[in-house]
C-alpha cells in the first residue's frame, strides 16, 4: 500500500465520520469540530491523490494551504457565532427555546 | 459536561448509512484515479519568471495569486464578521496571571516575532511564507492576550483596522498597478520577487493581527483602557 | 464602442467592490457614503460588462498573464454577463434601500450600518467573482467568501432566531463548500486542469467523474436549498434584516445554482443521465408544491416570502429534465435563466417591501399588516407588482420565463412538468393574494404612522418595475444569453403545440 | 531504499493514517467537550506529520501553526466560554425579525 493510498483512505474515513457527527451531534462546538474533520478529510484526499506518482505537485498543495486558511477563518466565525447564540438563547444548540420566532417550522426544521 | 443526545435512532441510522455511502464512494473514486504528475512540469518550466524559487510560493503568490487575494479577503471578512457580532468581552481571570507565565511570555514574544520574520523571508526559496509567519505572529498575540495584555493596544481602533486591512489593500493595489502595464496581477518579471515580498509582508501583519483578534473575540472599544505594554 | 471593447472590465467588477469593502471598513464612520459610491461604480461596471459581452462576444482575462491551466482566467459569456447585470440591478436597489434602512432609529442602527456596508460589499465581491471566474477552485474560494459574508449579514439582526438561523446556515454552507471542494479535487486528479473550458474538453473517466460531479452537485444543491435540503433557508432568510433577506433570496442562492448550470450544461452534459435530470426535476417539483403550501400557511409575513423562494427555486431545477439532451433544450435553458433574473428582481422587491410594511404594522404576523395599503400605498403596490411576476402573469419577466418552460415541456412531450408550473402558479397567486387581502383590509381611523423614508418605498417599487419590464425586454436578454450558449435549437416563444 | 526501510515507512504511514481517523472519531464522540477539543488538536499534529510524509512541508508548517495551533487555541477558548456563564446582552428587537 502506498503512502498516498493510505492517507487517501484516511481522508475518506474522516469525511464519513465528520458527516455523521455533523448530523447527529447537537452541541454546536461538536458540530464545528465535525465540519473541521470533514475539511481535513477533503484536504487529505486532495493532496494524497496528487501524490500517487511520487513527485509532489505544488498546485494541490497551494489549494490545500488556501483551504486551511479559509477553514480557520470559518471556524473562528463559527465559534464566535456559537458563543453569541448561547448568550442569546441560553443553550449551545440549534434549538430555539419555544417557537416564538419560527412558528411550527422551528420544531420540524430544528430537528436537523 | 453533559451531552444533549436526543437525536432519534432513525436519524442516527440514516446518518450512518449516508456517511458510509459517502465514504465508500470517495474510496471508490480514489482507487479509480489515473496516475498523473499534475501540473508539476508546467510549474517547473515557468519558475524562472515567477520571482521566487520555491514552487508552492510561486503558485500561491504568482501563478494563482488571485486565489490568495480572495483568501486574504476571507480572513479579513472573518474578522469583520466576528466583530459585527459584538461578543461580550472575554471574562477576566480573577487572579492576575502568574509571574512565571508573564516572564515566559516576555521571553517568547520577541522570539516568535523574529521567527515570523525569518519564515516570511524563507518563503521565497523554501517552505514557509506569509501564512506560516502570520500564524507565528498571531501566536505571540495570543500569548499576550493570555496574560491580559492587548497586542498593539496603544493603537487607535482605526489604526488597528488599517493594519487588519493592510494585507488585502496592498495585494489589491499591487494587482491593479500591474494592470497598468498588462493584466491583473501580471508583475513585471524583474519586479516580481520584490512585489511578492511586499505583498507577503503586508499580509503577514494582517494575518497575525486578524488571527490574534479572532482569538480575543470582541473589537476593542474606542477608549483603550485595559492595555499594558505591548 | 471601440473604447468600451478595450476596457478590461472583468477585473474591475471584482476589484471595485473589494476595494470599497476595505475602505468602508477602515473609514467606519463614513461607511455609508463609501458604500453608496462603491455600489454605483460596481453596478456601472457590471452593466457595462453586459454591454461589452453583447457587442463583442465572450470576454476573457488571463490574470497574471499565465493562462489556464497554470493561472486563473476570468471569463464572461452571455450567462455570466446576465448574472453580473442582475447583481448590479438588485445590488443597486438594495444599496439605496439599505442606506435608509440602517439609518437612525434605535441605538444599534449605527453599529448595524457600519458593519452592513463592508459585509455587503464583500458579498457583492464574492458574487461577481463567482460569476466571472473560469476556474473551478477559484469558484470554491468565492463560494466561501459568499457564504461567510451572507451568514454575518443574517446575524446582524441579532435576534435569537436570526443568530440560530445564521449558525445553521453557516454549518450547512460549510458542508456544501467542502463537498464542492472534494469534487474539484477529484476532477483535478483526473484532468489536471481547473479551467471550466479545459475540463469540458478533457476526457473524464467514468467513475471518478461521476463521484466528482456527484459531490459537486450535492454540495451545490445543499447551498441552493433544493427540497428537501431547503430546511436551513426559511429560518435564515426570514430572520435577517430586510435588505439582507432580499440579497440572500434574490442573489445568493442563484450563485450556487449558476455553478450547477456551469457544470451540467458546459462541463459534462454527456454525463447527465435521464435518471439524474428527472430526479433533479422531481425534487424541483416537490419544492414548488411544498414551498407553495408552506408559504400559504406560514404565519409570519417574511416566512411567506422565504417559503416562496423555496418554491421558485424548484422551478429552476426543471431546466435539467427539460433542457439537458432535449431538442427544445434552448427554450428550457432560456426560460430557466430568465426565471433566475425575474425571480431575483421580484423577490428582492418583495422582501424590501415586506421590510417597509413590517415597520408600519402591529406585529410580524400576516394578520398584523392590516391597513398597510393606506399607510404605505407605494410599498403595497410594489409588493403586488412583485407578486405579479412571481405568479407569472403577463407582461412580467416571470410570465415570459414560465411561458418558455411551459413550451419546452409541451414540445418535448413532458406534459407533467407543465402541470407543476400551473399548480405552482396557482399556489403563488393564493399566497400573494392572502398577503394583499390583509394589506387592503381597512382599519378604522388614521393609518398607523411609519418611520419609512421614501427611499425604502421607491427602491422596492423600482425593482418590482424591473421585474415587470423584464417581460418586455426578454428577447434582448435572450440575445445576450446566446453569447457562448451551451445549448442549441430554437426558442419557442410563440406557439404551444 | 532497501526493503526493510520501505516496510518501516509503510508501517509508519499505516499507523499515522489510523491515528488520524482514531483521533477524529475520539474528538467527535468522547463525552467531555474539552477532551474532544484536545483530541482534535492531537489529530492536527498527527496530520502535520502526514503532510511531511506526503512531501508537503509547507502544509506541515501551516497545519502545525494554524490548523492545530491557532484553531486549537480558538477552540479551547470557545469551549471554556461555552461552558462558562451566559452573558446576557442586548439582542435585537423582534419588531423586524
Amino acid at each position: 500500500m502506498s503512502a498516498a493510498l493510505a492517507y487517501g483512505l484516511a481522508g475518506a474515513g474522516l469525511i464519513a465520520i465528520g458527516l455523521y457527527a455533523l448530523i447527529v451531534r447537537r452541541h454546536l462546538l461538536r458540530k464545528i469540530l465535525a465540519v473541521n474533520v470533514v475539511g481535513n478529510g477533503v484536504f487529505l484526499v486532495l493532496v494524497a491523490l496528487a501524490q500517487r506518482s511520487g513527485v509532489p505537485d505544488p498546485v494541490p498543495q497551494a489549494m490545500v494551504l488556501t483551504g486551511i486558511v479559509v477553514a480557520v477563518s470559518a471556524t473562528a466565525l463559527a465559534l464566535a457565532l456559537a458563543v453569541r447564540v448561547r448568550d442569546a438563547t441560553g443553550r449551545a444548540t440549534l434549538d430555539l427555546p419555544g417557537d416564538a420566532a419560527m412558528g411550527r417550522g422551528a420544531r420540524r426544521d430544528g430537528a436537523r | 459536561m453533559k451531552r444533549p443526545e436526543a437525536v432519534p435512532s432513525i436519524v442516527r441510522a440514516l446518518a450512518a448509512l449516508l456517511s458510509l455511502a459517502v465514504g465508500g464512494l470517495v474510496v471508490w473514486a480514489v482507487l479509480g484515479l489515473p496516475e498523473t504528475a499534475g501540473l508539476r512540469e508546467v510549474v517547473a518550466t515557468h519558475m524562472d519568471r515567477s520571482g521566487v524559487t520555491h514552487p508552492v510560493t510561486a503558485v500561491l503568490l504568482n501563478f494563482r495569486g488571485y486565489d490568495t487575494l480572495l483568501e486574504v479577503a476571507v480572513l479579513l471578512l472573518a474578522l469583520i464578521a466576528t466583530w459585527s457580532l459584538r461578543l461580550a468581552p472575554p471574562d477576566r481571570n480573577p487572579e492576575r496571571p502568574g509571574l512565571v507565565l508573564r516572564e515566559l511570555v516576555r521571553l517568547l514574544v520577541p522570539v516568535l516575532i523574529v521567527l515570523a520574520g525569518y519564515l516570511l523571508w524563507l518563503g521565497a526559496h523554501a517552505p514557509g511564507g506569509a501564512f506560516q509567519a502570520g500564524a507565528l505572529l498571531a501566536g505571540a498575540g495570543v500569548l499576550l492576550i493570555l496574560v491580559e495584555v492587548r497586542p498593539l493596544g496603544r493603537l487607535s481602533p482605526t489604526a488597528l483596522r488599517v493594519l487588519a486591512a493592510l494585507g488585502v489593500a496592498v495585494f489589491l493595489a499591487v494587482a491593479l498597478l500591474a494592470m497598468g502595464r498588462g493584466r491583473l496581477l501580471e508583475y513585471p518579471v524583474e519586479w516580481a520577487g520584490l512585489l511578492i515580498l511586499a505583498i507577503e509582508s503586508a499580509a503577514t501583519v494582517s494575518i497575525g493581527l486578524a488571527l490574534a483578534y479572532l482569538f480575543r473575540g470582541d473589537e476593542p472599544a474606542r477608549r483603550a483602557d485595559e492595555d499594558g505594554a505591548a | 464602442m471601440s473604447r468600451l471593447a478595450d476596457l478590461a472590465l472583468l477585473p474591475w467588477v471584482v476589484a471595485l467592490p473589494l476595494g470599497g469593502a476595505v475602505l468602508s471598513f477602515v473609514l467606519r464612520g463614513r461607511a455609508q457614503p463609501v458604500g453608496i459610491a462603491t455600489a454605483i461604480l460596481t453596478a456601472a461596471a457590471g452593466l457595462l460588462l453586459a454591454v461589452q459581452v453583447g457587442d463583442g462576444g465572450v470576454q476573457r482575462h488571463l490574470v497574471g498573464g499565465w493562462g489556464a491551466p497554470l493561472g486563473i482566467d476570468l471569463q464572461a459569456d452571455g450567462l455570466s454577463a446576465l448574472m453580473v447585470a442582475m447583481t448590479a440591478v438588485v445590488g443597486l436597489g438594495v444599496s439605496v434601500y439599505g442606506s435608509a434602512y440602517f439609518a437612525g432609529g434605535h441605538g444599534d442602527a449605527t453599529h448595524q450600518r457600519d458593519y452592513f456596508w463592508p459585509l455587503w460589499l464583500l458579498l457583492w465581491t464574492a458574487l461577481n467573482a463567482l460569476f466571472v471566474t473560469a476556474d473551478v477552485f477559484n469558484a470554491y474560494v468565492t463560494l466561501e467568501l459568499l457564504g461567510l459574508s451572507a451568514v454575518a449579514l443574517v446575524a446582524l439582526a441579532a435576534t435569537p432566531a436570526a443568530l440560530t438561523g445564521a449558525m445553521r446556515y453557516l454549518l450547512v454552507g460549510l458542508l456544501g463548500s467542502l463537498l464542492y471542494l472534494l469534487g474539484v479535487g477529484l476532477l483535478y486528479g483526473t484532468a489536471t486542469t481547473l479551467d471550466f473550458q479545459q475540463l469540458a474538453q478533457a476526457p473524464l473517466p467514468g467513475r471518478v467523474a461521476a463521484v466528482a460531479l456527484g459531490a459537486i452537485s450535492a454540495g451545490l444543491v445543499l447551498k441552493t436549498a433544493l427540497f428537501p435540503f431547503h430546511f436551513w433557508l426559511p429560518p435564515a432568510h426570514a430572520s435577517a434584516p430586510a435588505p439582507v433577506s432580499a440579497v440572500l433570496s434574490a442573489l445568493v442562492v442563484k450563485a450556487s445554482f449558476y455553478l450547477l448550470l456551469r457544470f451540467w450544461f458546459f462541463v459534462a452534459p454527456e454525463l447527465a443521465s435521464a435518471l439524474l435530470a428527472n430526479l433533479l426535476g422531481l425534487l424541483g417539483a416537490a419544492a414548488v408544491l411544498w414551498g407553495g403550501v408552506r408559504a400559504l400557511t406560514a404565519e409570519r409575513l417574511k416566512l411567506v416570502v422565504a417559503y416562496s423562494t423555496v418554491a421558485q427555486i424548484g422551478y429552476l431545477f426543471l431546466v435539467f429534465p427539460l433542457g439537458l439532451g432535449q431538442s427544445e433544450g434552448l427554450t428550457a435553458w432560456s426560460g430557466a435563466v430568465l426565471l433566475v433574473l425575474a425571480h431575483a428582481t421580484a423577490k428582492a422587491a418583495m422582501f424590501l417591501s415586506a421590510g417597509a410594511i413590517l415597520r408600519a404594522s402591529a406585529h410580524d404576523g400576516v394578520s398584523g399588516i392590516d391597513g398597510t395599503a393606506q399607510a404605505l400605498p407605494v410599498t403595497t403596490f410594489a409588493f403586488a407588482l412583485a407578486g405579479v411576476s412571481l405568479i407569472g402573469l403577463p407582461p412580467s419577466g416571470g410570465f415570459a420565463a414560465k411561458w418558455l418552460l411551459l413550451n419546452a415541456a409541451l414540445a418535448s412531450g413532458q406534459w407533467w412538468w407543465a402541470l407543476v408550473l400551473i399548480v405552482g402558479s396557482l399556489l403563488a397567486a393564493a399566497y400573494t393574494f392572502r398577503v394583499l387581502a390583509h394589506a387592503f383590509t381597512r382599519l378604522p381611523g388614521d393609518p398607523p404612522p411609519c418611520a419609512c423614508p421614501r427611499r425604502l418605498e421607491w427602491s422596492a417599487l423600482a425593482l418590482a418595475g424591473v421585474a415587470l419590464a423584464l417581460g418586455l425586454v426578454a428577447s434582448d436578454a435572450l440575445d445576450l444569453l446566446r453569447v457562448g450558449t451551451p445549448v442549441e435549437g430554437p426558442v419557442l416563444m410563440e406557439r404551444v403545440r | 531504499m532497501d526493503a526493510i526501510g520501505q516496510l518501516t515507512l509503510a508501517a509508519i504511514d499505516g499507523v499515522l493514517a489510523f491515528a488520524i481517523v482514531g483521533l477524529a472519531a475520539g474528538a467527535l464522540s468522547v463525552r467531555s467537550l474539552f477532551t474532544g477539543v484536545v483530541l482534535f488538536i492531537g489529530m492536527g499534529l498527527v496530520l502535520a506529520l502526514a503532510w511531511v510524509r506526503l512531501s508537503a512541508p509547507d502544509l506541515a508548517l501551516a497545519e502545525a501553526a494554524i490548523g492545530a495551533g491557532l484553531a486549537g487555541a480558538l477552540l479551547l477558548a470557545a469551549a471554556r466560554r461555552l461552558a462558562g456563564p451566559v452573558h446576557p446582552q442586548k439582542i435585537g428587537s423582534d419588531e423586524e425579525a
